[in-house]
């Protein structure tokens, strides 16, 4: 099952209610605002990273960069991915939920 | 028949709270096996006592009894919402079964598909 | 694969955009798409009505030619649309209006189409939550 | 006392309800309105092309019957309406669209007339944040 | 100074923003899903409740009612009013904050 | 002239961050005293590095760097604000200045009016 999150950690219940639904060996794509939850130093960097390890985790490459993550601060369980490849991952998984 | 949850988060005086219903509604009425799981600030749907009209709004207690009627077999709520706001189960309007975070997970993976709305 | 993509939020929201580009990706992939559906303030987008900044984006306009160049089925949930003023000639003749505010390649239908799609597609997907 | 009350959020909003509700309050305790100005998603309320369900309440013509009873200046951010396909005759002249959404008593002006609300009410308040 | 909150205690940072930036002596008024923030047995009644003495703390009643919180339950710093008590307290107060 | 503090509050990504731009720009052109204080997402529209083209967006660089030109006395960043979202104001694109939560508290106070966008 993929989750795709989309609201800022900051403004929004669903980034934590997101994060305590995700089951060991679900992935996890973040987009839209939802990357600010990767920046360094925060406490939603940290929750993220204390994901289960089998919990796959991405986040959308043109959502980073217009936002202002330099690419080298995410951190490195997470795989930065593109549209073509974030359409493969809805391919890959039979179920996705949208938060 | 895929199976759907619609997951309902926006609190009752919202647009947002009734087309979630709608959606449940409307997928029922299509022989859907449906559930509906209450969560975050979606859980001041169900508390007892409201009265909408004070605001000029339609209240939202028929949907809500039109769930069971529309054969909605799950209607959930997040206990862990219910928690933060204050609120119990006895408060709620419907019976609906309260759900650790544990059995959130689990219930997300049982249904074919899910909608946050 | 079959992919039904709906969208939630209205032409001012991010994931306007992020919804296009996926549906882009989803096409450029060598998938279809079985049916795309607007609802909530995503039934703006179908209005004819919008004017942006010469500078800006018009994702309005660039929704409408993706549907229209893929011929798409693009559906505008009925009920969410006439409570905030998306019209197309059918509806403000019905409902006795002066003018309509959409029209082709919108199509206006019910929730059952959403339902509909998620029954029949592979893959469904919503942005704008 | 002189009021200047601006509206931010659109006829979905229980603000919507809010703000009317004080202006009425206002006008009922013997103050004045000195101009009532629609921001971001508020211009929606001057669309003349919303259909409510017959149980359910109209918003928008509240607003209209308020205004044009109690001959307020109601002030829409024609920047803000025209991104949101919120067009007046003349606008939609202007910008070779096909119709008008808006008419009288809603007034098309600049983001000045808000600033110059605040300037010269005694108070001023704003909903829908 | 009279500071206005209309947006739920669980979905908006504002809450708590607002709640950082009142002095003493100045008042709050909840309206909308703001009142949400008074339900007992939650985080942000405690903080209403912290707030410095001086404080005037206000609800709008047919927001509480039409929320489900009883008249009873609300805390007794509270004061209840309605629409034409709100105007009397913007004019007895020369500046408004909503937030 | 009645002062006018604006407090912008959103992520630069949403409609929201450029009207309450717009409001301060405009207010400052007819001669307003204006102050801008970026809190809670709303101090991420002062980052460094981002690149808005990539999702279709204008950049807010402009906005942001017509308030000096414009006279706007005040630029202000939140530092709780910063702070809870791992930020710095060397971070940021304008020269901001930093408000612990008392000096907030007395700058709300300073100005004639105060609007949330």
């Amino acid at each position: 099952m993929l989750h795709i999150l989309r609201h800022s950690p900051h403004a929004q219940s669903c980034f934590a209610s997101c994060l305590r639904t995700i089951n060991a060996g679900q992935s996890l794509l973040l987009i839209e605002d939802a990357v600010y939850g990767l920046f360094p130093g925060t406490s939603s960097r940290s929750a993220l990273e204390y994901l289960p390890a089998t919990v796959r985790l991405y986040a959308l490459d043109v959502d980073l960069q217009a936002r202002g993550l330099a690419l080298d601060d995410v951190p490195t369980r997470a795989t930065i991915i593109n549209y073509a490849m974030m359409v493969e991952l809805t391919v890959e998984h039979h179920k996705v939920v949208s938060w | 028949m895929k199976s759907l949850l619609v997951i309902s988060r926006h609190p009752p005086t919202r647009r947002q709270a009734r087309e979630a219903l709608d959606v449940v509604l409307s997928a029922a009425a299509f022989g859907v096996p449906c559930g509906i799981l209450f969560m975050d600030d979606g859980v001041f749907q169900l508390l007892k006592g409201q009265d909408a009209a004070l605001i000029d709004q339609k209240s939202l207690a028929a949907n809500l009894q039109a769930l069971s009627l529309y054969g909605v077999e799950d209607i959930l709520v997040c206990q862990h919402s219910l928690g933060e706001r204050g609120l119990q189960v006895s408060q709620c309007i419907l019976d609906a079964r309260v759900m650790n975070n544990a059995e959130l997970a689990g219930l997300i993976e049982h249904y074919d598909q899910v909608l946050s709305l | 694969m079959n992919f039904a993509i709906a969208l939630l939020a209205g032409p001012q929201d991010p994931a306007a955009r992020s919804a296009l580009e996926f549906a882009r990706a989803v096409l450029a992939s060598g998938h279809r798409i079985s049916r795309l559906f607007f609802y909530r303030d995503a039934v703006q987008l179908a209005s004819a009505l919008g004017v942006q900044p010469q500078d800006e984006k018009d994702i309005s306009a660039e929704w409408r030619e993706f549907i229209a160049e893929h011929q798409l089925d693009a559906v505008v949930c009925i009920a969410a649309a006439l409570r905030r003023g998306i019209l197309n000639k059918a509806e403000a003749d019905r409902w006795d209006r002066p003018v309509a505010n959409t029209d082709a390649p919108w199509e206006f239908s019910g929730l059952g189409q959403w339902v509909d799609a998620l029954q029949t597609a592979d893959r469904a997907i919503t942005f704008g939550t």
